[in-house]
């Protein structure tokens, strides 16, 4: 009854092959796109191959655009306001998960609520409020909002990890003698390392990602972010260089999925303990 | 600064950026240019300028913005909204009414030297007129002209098009030729429905009546409507054209596959590069009832609420001198707008340019209106409808006519 | 030494609270008030107009159009996200050979920001160079290419599909957390109480991966119907409207046709929305959970029991 | 090495009175065991003295230094933990040696005491390896290790051996009597299970909802329970329990059950006639009778331990069991007769439940 192992793997195989097809569809486009000869791009009928590498397509492209800077924004916008997510979500998430106290509930409810705002719906006020602090184009106006969108995911994730730190550890700290700040920095937040690691990446991947804000705060081209560097060569122009839009794509999405999928089986783990509870 | 600004930016702390305390000492006076980006040689020939500039005129600084067209008046707009306007931009010049009759544009004719009014050609400077009262400087301009496969002709055995019905029968010829279309016709993004106003004005309608509600509901307008969908129905244009922005359309011409198109002149380059055995012709519209063309121009505007206007129209008047107009219009591609460049030898006897140039006499503007952005949205999917089949056109027609004139009457 | 333990949690929540008002708080109110006021085409507030812009807004039957499209986009992709995604996690979640590299190519769009998802499908569906209709060609499914953006129920189609599946990740990632977390004698027990793999589906599984469930409805409830990118980049709500959802229309309005009271007037219809839904969602899950932190706090004798 | 004095201790949560004044003074050097059932409050009082929980009334003392604001860092205890809470991601050196690393002790000190440690309670081989890598009764030993590197003045125990095996859990027991008699150390013991609090205590608190049933040796508490909680509480199996009248009769004072069987009692006693009474008789206090003697009861389970049989029978309508060191064959069904001997009788109000 019970099916051989490689006769399931076989199986299951087959039954994700479909989705799996679909899903490395956008990254076969995008290598070869970002890989041929330009005359190559509009032929008919289309077709996957083409005759030669083209790799100075790359070279072009980032040449051209200010790829290397967008770049190094990006990863600027998005380390910072995963910092400052954190840093203000671990002490909220550690209040809600060891101490009880009057208007938690609203608290947390609260949270629930900036969670359903999306960026874009409050766009314009935002942008108002970062132009009375005089943030606009400035990278730190996004890094400020990205946080403040995040924390409220991060701090759910956090409060539900820190609820499984035996609150018993703390204590025995407390009776060896230490106090509440070295008991918090010597024992309760090594432990709590793979959970700020796990909610650090969802915010990291939601920064790197987000388009609107970006595209609204930034005003010039050496501040733009990589989503919005990418638009930009495909938004309104005369013409579209496909083959450097694909090579941007590429040079942007490879190093994060390399990333990714070397830790997603940490997301999955902190998913199990967080999220939900 | 522009290479080490984000270094700055990680430098300063988190606290200090809430402060907005990042704000570099200058003596300098400060102008802030914003410029839409036309091709990818925009923003480095701006730089080119404003480098020139700041060496003659070492107290001030101009800081140049590009911004990508499709996302240019988004910006603008949350600008306005948040008062943190650049000194002078490039607008388009359809645009430039909602502007003025906000009081965001600052009146040009104080600053204004005759001399200086002078060196501009006559039909560009109109649309920048708003209520007597000039707005803006017509900083990019072009023409519109329909642009022919020759060899593709050639072996259909058709004649170059000179009137619609010639046009029609032409498009049934190339049609015929194996894996090619006649007409290409453009059904989505921007300017699908200047598209379609190529085919009212020649045909004698207008986008507005002398009386200012919509020319949709004309019996010209139906008839260019129902044109391009009889086209569309005998397959004598590409299949679906609502899945075709102008770009896409102009890959098919660049491929080949199509034999008329309606384009510009910054296509020409781009042929040259991509499809440099493609051999072409630039003719005028087929004509109607009337001939016509779609002049576009784009303004430079100057914000009321500038504090530099002095310096910032220093800038203006050095940007607009013969070497860097010349550099400007051959790097883009576009119709000079200035009367010394227009002189050129280059605009008379260039087969290409010529043959766009020959059409500014006779072209038509789209109208400074408000709301005009709402109105050519609504022109837009009108003739989406009536290209998807999803109406007829003379129903669509008078819907989108009626439409038009509540925006109007607002 | 009491006083100060019940001033900690609320110096600890202060700084988040306060950066989450500054960001979002303060936005709201400023929407609010906007939404109450004629607007100028730039932003500036001219006379308070009670909720004329509300009463516009009502008025327009793209708005309807809008509202009802937003309603389909968000059943479908995040109805047919979670009917992918648990069967996929059940299959991830348990042992064959390949399953981390299984895992690795599931996970991938996420990776990839969505507007750059969108803007190479855009180029993949493109009729003439699109690499699809090249695969479809090649497989002889097609003879003619497809125009897959010309005509608004294939393009809304292809959108669906497509927000389908970037939200797989999120969600199968939720599910397998889920799954990993439920108890392995339960299962063991229903396999000697003579349980199917259907049997056990159903009445362990499924039950036990409710919380799990929930979330993953509510949290991609709240992303699809704010998401923005794959319309906008893919047909910017055309042809002829025909893709149209609420975010993309009022960002049209917004941003195109200079309309901000009546945009922020939409924005907080949204807002509404939303609110509502996750009211229910909080009622359901207040329901369903008892607050976990409870026996931390409450922490007596009975833990030895 | 203190005492600890406890004072009229009260303890709320919100609405919610856990503690009702509770006093209790633990001499120096004492072993006390705090046992009860699942929510009597014992762990509360427990993480009172420690520290943990605020005191909501009273005051607690060590070492006749009121310590009710002391933060726990500075109150000189060392307390076991039921999980054991040692810190996962330190050594098991590193985990024993914390505290005096806290308390700023040199390498070479902190490393002979926590050798020392180590070697009474046998963890030399481990002291490199992590908690994980440990069997519980392993951990167990590190958490004491933990708590008697430091010399501390107190040792709180809560209920340090429920997580452990049966077998484990007897012998750490003895280990932990033996390491008391060794260090002398003041210590409080928290346990539901009533045989470690008879074997290892030196005095017993019984608690019960919040407040004490009644303070005493082990023996005490055994022979002279205070009332019916204490007597059903300790000892196992438990005291049997009938319900019956105080009545005079032919042959002395007996107590009637329902049923009109009549069963021995002590001659003198605190009742009345008529009075209404609970009649408790220990297990072992049942003796075989013969002919008229004691009562008759009906054989229902016999259980034999190996040393004794356990025998369940319906005495005046009740089950009670009973333990004879003789291996009678008894089988169920057969009639037997059961008397007991009224000096080992107990005798409570049925309504207060209070010893007679």
């Amino acid at each position: 009854m019970m099916m051989s192992r490689l006769k399931k793997s076989i199986l299951y195989w087959v039954l994700l092959s479909p989705l799996m097809i679909v899903i490395l569809f956008p990254f076969g486009l995008m290598f070869v796109t970002a890989v041929r000869p330009r005359d190559e791009l509009f032929v008919y009928p289309p077709r996957w191959t083409f005759s030669e590498f083209h790799w100075g397509n790359f070279v072009d492209m980032w040449g051209k655009t200010n790829f290397g800077g967008a770049l190094l924004n990006s990863l600027y916008v998005s380390v910072s306001s995963t910092a400052l997510a954190l840093v203000l979500s671990i002490p909220a998430a550690y209040a809600l998960s060891r101490h009880r106290f009057r208007g938690k509930g609203s608290y947390r409810n609260f949270l629930l609520m900036t969670q359903m705002m999306s960026p874009i719906v409050l766009v314009l006020g935002l942008f108002r409020l970062m132009v009375q602090f005089g943030l606009v184009n400035n990278l730190n106006s996004l890094v400020l909002t990205y946080a403040a969108f995040n924390m409220a995911f991060t701090i759910w994730m956090l409060q539900s990890y820190f609820n499984t730190i035996p609150r018993e550890l703390e204590e025995a700290s407390w009776m060896d003698g230490a106090n509440h700040f070295v008991s918090l920095t010597k024992i309760f937040l090594p432990l709590a390392v793979p959970a700020m690691v796990v909610t650090g990446i969802f915010s990291f991947i939601n920064s790197w990602n987000e388009f609107v804000l970006a595209l609204t705060m930034i005003r010039s081209t050496e501040n733009y972010t990589l989503p919005v560097q990418i638009f930009a060569q495909v938004a309104g122009r005369y013409q579209i260089e496909w083959h450097h839009v694909m090579a941007g794509t590429v040079l942007a999405t490879v190093p994060v999925a390399i990333v990714f999928s070397w830790l997603q089986r940490y997301l999955i783990r902190g998913m199990a303990l967080g999220a939900v509870k | 600064m522009k290479p080490i600004s984000w270094k700055t930016i990680a430098a300063s702390t988190l606290a200090i950026g809430v402060l907005g305390a990042i704000v570099p000492a200058q003596s300098q006076t400060r102008v802030d240019f914003t410029v839409a980006e036309y091709s990818s040689n925009t923003g480095p020939y701006f730089e080119q300028v404003a480098a020139a500039f700041e060496k003659e005129n070492p107290d001030i600084d101009i800081k140049i913005q590009v911004v990508p067209w499709d996302t240019l008046l988004q910006r603008l707009t949350s600008d306005i909204a948040g008062g943190t306007t650049p000194d002078i931009s490039i607008i388009g010049t359809r645009w430039l009414l909602d502007f003025a009759s906000q009081g965001v544009a600052e009146s040009l004719d104080a600053h204004l030297t005759p001399e200086f009014k002078s060196t501009f050609i006559d039909t560009f400077m109109a649309p920048s007129v708003v209520d007597g009262k000039i707005m803006g400087l017509p900083v990019a301009a072009s023409a519109r002209a329909m642009m022919i496969n020759t060899d593709l002709f050639e072996k259909a055995g058709a004649t170059p098009p000179t009137n619609w019905d010639e046009f029609y029968d032409a498009a049934k010829k190339l049609s015929a030729l194996p894996d090619t279309f006649g007409f290409g016709l453009q059904g989505k993004e921007i300017e699908t429905d200047a598209y379609y106003y190529y085919s009212l004005w020649t045909h004698g309608g207008d986008i507005l009546k002398a009386d200012g509600t919509s020319g949709l509901d004309s019996p010209e307008a139906l008839k260019a409507a129902v044109l391009y969908k009889t086209m569309i129905d005998e397959r004598l244009t590409q299949p679906s054209p609502t899945n075709y922005n102008r770009e896409e359309v102009f890959n098919l011409f660049k491929q080949g596959k199509v034999g008329m198109v309606f384009t510009f002149p910054m296509l020409i380059p781009q042929i040259k590069a991509e499809a440099p055995n493609l051999h072409y012709k630039i003719m005028p519209f087929p004509e109607g009832k009337a001939k016509a063309t779609y002049g576009v121009t784009d303004t430079l505007m100057m914000f009321a609420n500038s504090d530099v206007k002095d310096a910032a129209w220093k800038f203006i008047e050095f940007a607009y001198k013969d070497e860097w107009r010349t550099k400007f219009d051959h790097g883009e591609g576009f119709l000079p707008v200035t009367k010394n460049v227009a002189a050129e030898e280059f605009y008379k006897t260039d087969p290409d340019i010529s043959g766009f140039a020959a059409g500014l006499p006779y072209a038509k503007f789209a109208p400074t209106i408000a709301n005009w952005e709402e109105i050519a949205d609504i022109t837009v999917r009108t003739m989406q409808q009536i290209y998807l089949g999803q109406q007829a056109p003379e129903a669509a027609l008078q819907a989108a006519a009626a439409q038009i004139n509540t925006i109007r009457s607002k | 030494m009491k006083s100060a333990l019940r001033s900690t949690p609320l110096l600890m929540i202060l700084p988040s609270l306060g950066l989450a008002m500054f960001v979002i708080g303060y936005p709201i109110v400023d929407l609010a008030w906007t939404s109450l006021h004629e607007v100028s085409r730039f932003g500036q507030l001219r006379d308070f107009a009670g909720l004329y812009n509300f009463t516009d807004v009502f008025g327009e039957p793209l708005f309807y159009e809008s509202l009802w499209r937003t309603i389909i986009w968000t059943v479908a992709v995040v109805g047919g996200t979670l009917l992918i995604s648990l069967p996929v996690a059940l299959v991830l979640n348990d042992d064959f050979i390949g399953r981390s590299l299984a895992r690795v190519i599931i996970m991938l769009p996420w990776a990839i920001s969505l507007t750059m998802t969108a803007v190479v499908w855009r180029w993949g569906l493109n009729g003439r160079a699109g690499l699809l209709n090249a695969t479809l060609m090649d497989l002889h499914v097609i003879a003619e290419p497809i125009e897959w953006l010309a005509t608004a129920p294939l393009a809304f189609t292809a959108e669906i599909l497509i927000g389908i599946l970037v939200s797989i990740p999120f969600t199968t990632t939720i599910f397998l957390g889920g799954l990993s977390s439920l108890p392995q004698d339960s299962y063991e027990a229903s396999v000697v109480d003579g349980a199917t793999g259907w049997d056990q589906f159903r009445y362990i599984t499924l039950p036990l991966m409710k919380p799990f469930i929930n979330i993953a409805i509510v949290l991609n409830v709240i992303y699809v119907f704010n998401s923005l990118p794959i319309i906008w980049v893919m047909t910017e709500g055309g042809p002829a409207n025909g893709t149209d959802i609420l975010v993309t229309y009022l960002y049209k309005l917004a941003f195109r046709f200079g309309q901000l009271g009546k945009a922020s007037a939409i924005s907080l219809i949204m807002f509404g929305v939303l609110l509502i839904f996750t009211a229910l969602y909080v009622v359901m899950v207040m329901r369903a959970e008892t607050d976990s932190t409870v026996d931390g706090e409450h922490k007596d004798d009975d833990v030895a029991a | 090495m203190a005492s600890v004095e406890i004072r009229g201790v009260e303890k709320a949560f919100g609405a919610a009175k856990i503690l009702h004044g509770v006093s209790i003074d633990i001499k120096d050097q004492e072993f006390v065991v705090l046992v009860g059932p699942s929510g009597c409050g014992k762990s509360t009082l427990l993480r009172m003295i420690a520290g943990l929980e605020s005191i909501s009334k009273g005051e607690i003392a060590i070492g006749s230094k009121v310590i009710n604001k002391v933060p726990p860092k500075d109150r000189d205890i060392a307390m076991v933990f039921q999980n054991y809470a040692l810190y996962p991601h330190m050594s098991v050196f590193d985990n024993i040696g914390f505290s005096l690393k806290l308390r700023k002790r040199t390498k070479g000190e902190i490393a002979s005491r926590v050798q020392e440690a180590a070697e009474i309670l046998n963890l030399q081989k481990y002291l490199q390896r992590s908690p994980r890598q440990l069997s519980g009764g392993q951990r167990q030993r590190v958490a004491m290790g933990r708590a008697l590197v430091r010399d501390a003045q107190v040792f709180l125990y809560d209920e340090p051996l429920s997580n452990l095996d049966a077998k484990l859990r007897v012998t750490m027991r003895t280990e932990i009597k033996a390491l008391h008699q060794r260090l002398k150390t003041t210590s409080v013991y928290v346990t539901h299970d009533q045989i470690e609090a008879l074997t290892m205590a030196d005095r017993i608190v019984v608690m019960n909802a919040g407040r004490v049933e009644q303070v005493g040796t082990p023996l005490q508490l055994y022979d002279t329970p205070a009332n019916l909680f204490v007597a059903d509480f300790i000892g196992s199996p438990s005291m049997n329990f009938i319900e019956g009248t105080l009545a005079r009769s032919d042959i002395g004072v007996v107590v009637e059950a329902v049923d009109g069987t009549r069963l021995a009692a002590p001659q003198e006693f605190g009742g009345r006639e008529g009075q209404k009474v609970v009649y408790g008789v220990r297990p072992e206090h049942f003796s075989l009778a013969t002919g008229d003697a004691g009562s008759e009861a009906v054989v229902e389970v016999v259980e034999p331990t190996g040393a004794n049989i356990e025998v369940f029978a319906t005495l005046a309508a009740e089950r009670v069991c009973a333990i004879f060191n003789q291996r009678h064959p008894f089988k169920p069904g057969d009639k037997i007769r059961l008397a007991t001997d009224p000096d080992h009788v107990h005798l409570f109000d049925a309504a207060t439940g209070v010893r007679l």
